[in-house]
Parts: structure tokens; C-alpha cells; sequence
């Protein structure tokens, strides 16, 4: 028998996983545009449903624009693993000797960089359309940056738990809008703080931490929803 | 080159019981497997066959007594072929999630050579068949550096020619000194000692 | 008792409808918690002797006998 | 070690004793309530300030610190599961859920109803309230995840999960009151230093909290009984106790 | 080093390092004033923003609650025995609100200093006794919360 086989480091592993994930989603680009779409397309709803009093519109803007995102981001958090439990990749995955908590990390950051990431750099173009004030576009995009990453963690424990069951859809917005509420509340805070022109910094800060908190304790999460799930 | 199972066990199982609805379906199972040993386990259907399998593999988890031991990488093929359809069989094989996946480019295509995939490398997997789909899995047997191999009826949806091959691969596998524990319904044609692992049918609890 | 009268003590000095109606609730929502896990296991124990009863030759055409 | 664990986790043996648990915790716990509730609403004397809508604290507090206390418990059942795979935790913990979210739920609607007369409103979004409501939120969760699931040997898994997950919350609700300026008065009931609760008003809260552990003891305890027989269906001791019963 | 041994080493490192960068930057935060409460004090030394929904709370100061015959119009003074605030208010009192009790005022600040409030919150303290025992102390010369006066 040859040498002990040694499996590639993680690093190189998780980077050929953000690969795989992004080319995966290159290849179907309108799913990459689906979550664009509901945003600009629930952003048209509110002077629907509001009346399209500009001065009244800036009033809930950071509030609408926040909710809008977590929405969308809980639409497409389902999908995470699901392709990949359906074609059996998520076992062979289970069974990479590779730590699970650093490949599913590299999961969560391929959707974090096709969905929030995004999301957080057309926000501009959706925050004039309800009239949020200009000063406080900076912090939006900063805060949407900082948030959904946080939102795509936490939706990525819900995606885990769920994604063995045949109607997982309704259930996952049970069990995670619970933890994105801390998130809407500091982001939106933070917009508003801007709208204000008081200091957003602190809550982009607290937003940094809930990132931070979430970086360390998801994944472990994660991991485990998905090793149940694929027993299950 | 050794010829027979030999040296320290790449897998330890230890009393291994499994119920499943009610029904026992196997109890106090023990075995090691070694370098060499080329094991096909067989009984009829929903004799636990998949589930052992999985058990053996670290999928399974939960639901079962007794204690499997594992000193190897391992490779597992199960029913499902964990081929993306976005993806090319190049790219399906060198992104691979099994974390095996540091092949070199050369390698990828002589494995997708050997098992009948040349010249489809860079298409896109939704165009090939399932047969060609359950090929492109294969080829990750040809690419493998884990010892011990994993797998669940790897002969399906293979043709008469790719059996033969496959058998031809596996005994060079435990030549080389790995091992094999596989499900297959079809005896194996090959000059190897084959070590049968028989689960009968449990009877109603 | 606190309360002078029966009537003292319902309108509590006109929070007698906060207080009455919060231990209601409560009391109602208690009793429905520790009579749902006794109905479950009543119900299940029910149908699994149903489910012995059916198995059991020949008892089942049979009318039960006291 | 694995035997210890075997014999308390032995589902035969567990139903039996909390049977016999339940026989006379569960009147006790029944009467006491009674009297509890008797005591608060009839027996003690209105504060100084809020008058008679105070006498709500008698099933506000106990619910409140109870719920919470479940979702501990809930959590840490959820952990000896996961890490010690006994069957036996996962069971405790499946059966905290529900209690814990009608405790809450308790929690909330008498708060609601007593920060009418005090406060004058029925809801504010108060820190400690919208973390009460994220509670239940988080107990249902766990039941709606436990019911969706068909294997229940992995739906105790995932809701052990999920409870440990929510644990995070748990921490900012008992802080919230510390971080955040809100109308919930501090803790009155001090283990250091003297309570700022009069005594003759004390006692019965005090008597309330205790009663509201025993009652979600004796609850999980039948929750689990109920939840044992279900997932042992097809042993010969349920059989046998489901013969009993039809005799 | 055992791989196993080695990965579980890495997670906790990893846990800590990320838990402990949270732990810092919730430090940071809460040094900035986060939440948009102010005692009176702080209105008068001008730390509160003018034009902007912020909430003051402190206590009613004795003798300051003047209600208009007309209509529901309230004004008072809120207080921290260092600085005041006046908030004028229209709308209905909670019961519990009254002179020298807690109370939690949101609104704007107009330029002259005075709170135009939305909403008027009476906040209890966490004392609980009979109007009796009240009472006693008050003759006795404690206030309610048992400090001498």
C-alpha cells in the first residue's frame, strides 16, 4: 500500500466549494435576478399601499427596505442545500474528512455573495424610488452589507433543518424570522439613525457583533441540522 | 503485492443491532475489515443492506446499537450519483464535495477515459444519460485515494462491458492493498476471494 | 378576606374585569395543558387495544360479552 | 456508564415512576394552586400605587419565570440528547415545548392585560415584552418543526438543534431589562439583599412560583408518559398496558 | 498531533476568536449612546437631538400638571432633580400616572426645549406594598422605597 492518501487542506477544499457554488449560480442567472426582482417589485407595492406621499414614504423607508431584504433573503435561503440533498452531494459532503463547519461556511458565502451582496449594492437604486433621504444610503448599504450575512447564516441553520422535508417552504420562515428580528431591528436602526444624522456607527457595530456571533456558532449549527437531516 | 487480507483493519464494526419499524433486521454483527478484503454483502430486499452501508459509511448515525470504528478515508457510493447537471464531468469530479477533489486536470480525463466518457469532458452534464451520469460517478473510483471503498449496487444502470471493468477495478484495488464492502444482488466474476457478508430476512418482532 | 363584600371583590375597585378576565384566561389555558397529555395517552392506549381486539381469531365477529 | 444510562433511560422504568410521581404530585399541586390563586386574589391587600390590578403578578410572574425556566430546561434536554444520545432527553425535551409556549403565553396575555391599568396600553414594544413574544415563538417553532418531521428519532435531533440555537435569546431577555431603558421595573425578588416586595405580598407570589414548577413538572412528566407510549407502540410492555386497560 | 484532535482544537479557536470579536464590538456599541433615552438632564445640558422622536423619562414633578378644561391637553414637568423638562401632551393618562411618580414621555423636542409628546407612560417602580404599610412609612418619615427623607 502506498502512503496514507491525504485529502487536500480545508482552505483549498472550501475554495473549490465557493467555486462550485458560484459557477452553479452563474449558470442559472436568474435565480441570481429572482431576489433583485421581488425586492424592486415589493418596493413598488408600499406607495400602493401607503399612497405615494413622498415626505410619508421617507418616513417608513429604512423600516420597508430592511423588511424587503430579510423577505427575500428568506425566499431564497431554502435553497441552499436542497439541489444538493436532492443528487445525494450532501452525503458525499457529510463524509469529506474535511470539518463540515468550514465547507458549509463556504455554502453560506457563495449565497451570501449571489444574494446580499447584491441586494446591498442595488439598494441605492430602490431607496431613492421610496424617497429615503440621500444621507442615508451610505448606512443602508453598509448595514444591508453587514446583515445579510448574518440573515443567510441564520437562514442557512433553518435551510439545514429543513431541507429533508417535503414542505419545508412555510416551516423555515416559522423557525428563523424568530432570530432575524434582532437583525431588522439594529439594521433599520441604522438607516434611521442616518436619516436622522445621528451617529449609524453603533449599530452597524452591533451588527458587526450579531456577524461575528453568527460566523462562530452557525456553522456548528448548520453542520448539525445537516447531518440529521440527511440520516433523517 | 499481497494477495489476502492482511494488516491492521481500515473498518471495526462491534455488535452492530439495527431495527427499523418495528422489525429487527440484523443483530450482533461484528466484523473487521482489512487491507485486501473485497466483501459483498447480500440478502434480499429490505434486508438492510443500504442501511448497513450507511451505518458503516457515518451517515447513519442514530437508530442502531453497537459501535463502528473507522481508521481510513473512505469512498461511498450510494443510489444517488451526486452529479450536478449544471456541471460538467470535469467539473463535477474536480470540485467534488467529498473533499477528495485535489485531482490534476490529465488525471480527471484519463479517469473519465476509463470509463467511457471521453471526449464528453466539457459538456454539460444534463446533456449526458443516467447510465453516463452513474459513469461520471464511477470515474471518482479511478480517481480515489481512499482505501476503503463504500459501495452501495454499484453495477446499476452499467452495461455488460462496464461491469467487467468495474470487477477488473476493484480487484486491482484490494491488490494494491485497499478494501471493499459493496451490495450487489449479482455475484461477482472476479479471481478473488470474495467474502460474503449474508444478512437474512429478520423476522417479524 | 380583603374584600368587605362579593360585590367589593368582582369589581375591585374597577379593575375587578383586568384581574378576572387575566386569571380566566389563565385557568382555562392550565386546564387545557394537563388535560391534553391524559386524553393523548387515553385515546392511544384506546387504539392500540382496538388494534389487539382486531388481530385476536375469532373474537372479532363476536359481540363483546360482560 | 452506557448501563447507568440504559436503566435511567429505560422507558418502562421511567413511565412507571412518573406514574407514581404524578399520583400525588399532581393533586398536590392542584390544591395548591387553588389555594394560590385564592390567596392572591382574595386574601392580600391592593398596592399602594397600582391599587387591585397588581393582583395580576400572581399569574403573570409565575408564568413568566417558569416559561423561561422551561425553555432552559427544554435546551438542556436538547444537549444530553445530542451529545449523549439518550432517547430519554429527547423526550423530556419534546415535551417542554408545548408547556412552555401556553406558560408564555400566559405570560403574555396577563401582561398585556395588566399594562392596561398601569401603564396604559395594551402592548408596548418593550424590550423584555418582544423577547417574551420571540420565546413563544421560539417554543412553537420547535413544535412545528417536531411535527413536520417523520422520523421522530431525527425530529428530536433537529429540535434539539433548534432549542440550543434559541438559547442566544435567552441571555438577551433576562439583559434586556439592564441594556435597554424600558418600563419593566427591576427584579423585585432579591436572593442578595432585601426584596422591595412588602412580605404579606411576597409569600403568595413566592407560594405561586413553586406551585407553577410543580405544575410544569407534572406536566412534562404526563406529556412524557404520553410521548413514551407513542414512540414504544410496538414493545410487549405498552402492548401489555394496553391490554390492561381494556380490561 | 490526532486529526480529530487537531480540528476540534481549530473549532474552539475559532468559536472563541469570533465570540470574543462580538463580545468587542458590543462594547464599542454600547459606549455610543444606542438607545435614544434621555434623563432630563442630559436634555438640559443639550445632548438630545431637536426634531427627532427621542424618549425622556424621570419624575413628574410635584405640583407641575396643569390639564386644560377644554380638551384632553396635558402639560407637566419632568424631572431628575437636576434638570427639567416640560413636555405638553394631549390624549388620555394612564391611571397610574400622577405627580412625583415615574413617568416616560416619547416626542420631539421643539427649539424652545419642550417635549411635544406622542405618548405618556407611567412606569412603576419594582416596591409593591398595602397602601397600609404605605402609609406607615410615610408618618414614620420614609419614603416608599424605605430611604429616609
Amino acid at each position: 500500500m502506498s502512503a496514507p492518501a491525504e485529502a487536500p487542506a480545508t482552505g483549498a477544499f472550501c475554495l473549490a466549494l465557493l467555486r462550485r457554488q458560484l459557477t452553479l449560480a452563474a449558470r442559472r442567472p436568474i435565480e441570481i435576478g429572482n431576489p433583485l426582482l421581488f425586492f424592486a417589485m415589493v418596493v413598488a407595492l408600499f406607495p400602493l399601499g401607503l399612497g405615494p406621499a413622498p415626505d410619508k414614504l421617507a418616513g417608513f423607508a429604512p423600516g420597508i427596505l430592511w423588511i424587503i431584504a430579510l423577505l427575500s433573503n428568506l425566499l431564497t435561503s431554502e435553497t441552499v442545500f436542497r439541489s444538493d440533498f436532492e443528487d445525494g452531494s450532501l452525503e458525499q459532503l457529510l463524509l469529506a474528512p474535511q470539518p463540515l463547519f468550514m465547507s458549509v461556511l463556504a455554502y453560506i458565502g457563495a449565497h451570501w455573495l449571489t444574494t446580499g451582496l447584491l441586494l446591498a449594492l442595488v439598494s441605492p437604486v430602490f431607496a431613492l424610488m421610496i424617497n429615503l433621504p440621500g444621507q442615508a444610503i451610505g448606512a443602508l448599504v453598509a448595514s444591508l452589507l453587514l446583515g445579510t450575512a448574518v440573515l443567510s447564516l441564520v437562514g442557512g441553520i433553518g435551510a439545514a433543518l429543513t431541507v429533508g422535508l417535503k414542505r419545508g417552504g412555510m416551516l423555515i420562515s416559522l423557525l428563523i424570522l424568530p432570530f432575524y428580528m434582532p437583525v431588522l431591528i439594529f439594521g433599520s436602526a441604522a438607516v434611521q439613525n442616518a436619516v436622522l444624522g445621528t451617529p449609524a456607527v453603533p449599530y452597524l457595530a452591533i451588527l458587526g457583533a450579531m456577524l461575528c456571533l453568527a460566523i462562530a456558532l452557525a456553522p456548528l449549527a448548520i453542520a448539525a441540522g445537516l447531518r440529521i437531516s440527511v440520516d433523517a | 503485492m499481497s494477495s489476502g487480507p492482511s494488516g491492521e483493519p481500515l473498518l471495526a464494526v462491534h455488535d452492530l443491532c439495527l431495527e427499523r419499524g418495528g422489525r429487527e433486521l440484523f443483530r450482533d454483527l461484528s466484523f473487521e475489515v482489512r487491507p485486501g478484503h473485497l466483501v459483498q454483502v447480500d440478502g434480499p430486499n429490505g434486508a438492510g443492506k443500504t442501511s448497513l452501508l450507511r451505518i458503516l459509511a457515518g451517515l447513519s448515525r442514530y437508530g442502531f446499537e453497537g459501535r463502528v470504528e473507522r481508521h481510513s478515508l473512505l469512498l461511498y457510493l450510494g443510489h444517488q450519483s451526486a452529479v450536478k447537471a449544471l456541471l460538467t464531468p470535469r467539473e463535477n469530479l474536480a470540485w467534488h464535495v467529498a473533499g477528495e477533489s485535489a485531482y490534476g486536470d490529465t488525471e480527471i480525463e484519463d479517469a473519465l477515459n476509463k470509463v467511457g466518457l471521453y471526449g464528453y469532458e466539457d459538456v454539460p452534464s444534463h446533456a449526458l444519460s443516467a447510465g453516463q451520469h452513474r459513469r461520471v460517478n464511477l470515474a471518482r473510483l479511478y480517481l480515489s485515494r481512499s482505501a476503503l471503498w463504500l459501495l452501495d449496487e454499484p453495477f446499476t444502470a452499467i452495461d455488460k462491458g462496464g461491469v467487467a471493468e468495474l470487477e477488473k477495478l476493484l480487484v486491482e484495488h484490494v491488490q494494491r492493498g485497499g478494501a471493499v464492502v459493496m451490495t450487489s444482488h449479482q455475484p461477482l466474476r472476479v479471481a478473488y476471494q470474495v467474502t460474503m457478508l449474508s444478512l437474512t430476512d429478520g423476522l417479524p418482532a | 378576606m380583603y374584600f368587605d363584600s362579593l360585590s367589593a371583590a368582582l369589581s375591585m375597585d374597577g379593575h375587578g374585569a383586568y384581574v378576572w378576565s387575566a386569571y380566566a384566561i389563565s385557568l382555562l389555558v392550565l386546564v387545557l395543558l394537563v388535560r391534553a397529555p391524559r386524553r393523548r395517552q387515553q385515546m392511544f392506549l384506546r387504539q392500540l387495544a382496538g388494534e389487539q381486539k382486531r388481530r385476536q381469531p375469532g373474537l372479532t365477529a363476536k359481540p363483546e360479552v360482560e | 456508564m452506557w448501563s447507568f444510562f440504559h436503566k435511567l433511560g429505560s422507558p418502562p422504568w421511567l413511565f412507571r415512576i412518573a406514574g407514581s410521581i404524578l399520583r400525588w404530585l399532581l393533586p398536590v399541586t392542584l390544591v395548591a394552586l387553588a389555594v394560590g390563586l385564592v390567596w392572591g386574589l382574595l386574601f392580600t391587600a391592593p398596592d399602594f400605587r397600582q391599587g387591585n390590578s397588581y393582583r395580576i403578578i400572581y399569574i403573570h410572574v409565575p408564568a413568566a419565570v417558569v416559561a423561561l425556566a422551561g425553555y432552559y430546561v427544554m435546551a438542556i434536554a436538547g444537549a444530553v440528547s445530542l451529545i449523549w444520545k439518550m432517547k430519554m432527553a429527547d423526550v423530556a425535551m419534546k415535551a417542554c415545548a408545548p408547556i412552555g409556549a401556553a406558560l408564555t403565553f400566559i405570560a403574555l396575555v396577563t401582561g398585556s392585560i395588566w399594562g392596561k391599568p398601569t401603564w396604559g396600553t395594551w402592548w408596548v414594544w418593550d424590550a423584555r415584552i418582544t423577547s417574551m413574544l420571540i420565546l413563544l415563538f421560539l417554543y412553537l417553532g420547535v413544535v412545528a418543526l417536531y411535527e413536520a418531521y417523520d422520523n421522530k428519532e431525527a425530529a428530536g435531533k433537529a429540535c434539539a438543534v433548534l432549542s440550543l440555537v434559541g438559547m442566544v435569546n435567552i441571555p438577551i431577555i433576562y439583559k434586556s431589562v439592564d441594556w435597554w431603558y424600558s418600563l419593566h421595573q427591576p427584579a423585585s425578588i432579591k436572593f442578595t439583599g432585601e426584596s422591595t416586595i412588602d412580605p404579606s405580598m411576597l409569600y403568595p407570589l413566592l407560594w405561586m412560583i413553586v406551585t407553577f414548577y410543580a405544575l410544569f413538572t407534572c406536566c412534562l412528566l404526563m406529556n412524557m408518559r404520553a410521548e413514551l407510549l407513542e414512540r414504544e407502540a410496538r414493545t410487549n410492555w405498552v402492548k401489555k398496558l394496553a391490554a390492561e386497560n381494556r380490561a | 498531533m490526532h486529526p480529530v484532535r487537531k480540528q476540534r482544537l481549530y473549532l474552539v479557536l475559532f468559536v472563541v476568536l469570533f465570540s470574543s470579536a462580538a463580545a468587542g464590538l458590543v462594547m464599542y456599541a454600547l459606549r455610543g449612546n444606542i438607545n435614544l433615552f434621555f434623563p432630563p438632564a442630559e436634555v438640559a445640558q443639550g445632548k438630545a437631538p431637536v426634531g427627532q422622536p427621542i424618549r425622556v423619562g424621570g419624575m413628574v414633578l410635584d405640583g407641575s400638571v396643569q390639564r386644560s378644561d377644554e380638551s384632553l391637553a396635558v402639560a407637566f414637568t419632568l424631572t431628575d432633580y437636576q434638570a427639567n423638562v416640560p413636555v405638553v401632551y394631549e390624549g388620555i393618562l394612564p391611571d397610574l400616572f400622577g405627580e412625583g411618580q415615574g413617568a416616560v414621555a416619547s416626542g420631539v423636542l421643539d427649539e424652545q426645549g419642550v417635549l411635544r409628546a406622542s405618548e405618556v407612560l407611567a412606569k412603576h417602580d419594582e416596591n409593591y406594598m398595602p397602601p397600609e404599610v404605605a402609609h406607615a412609612l410615610e408618618q414614620s418619615g420614609f419614603d416608599h422605597k424605605g430611604n429616609a427623607k
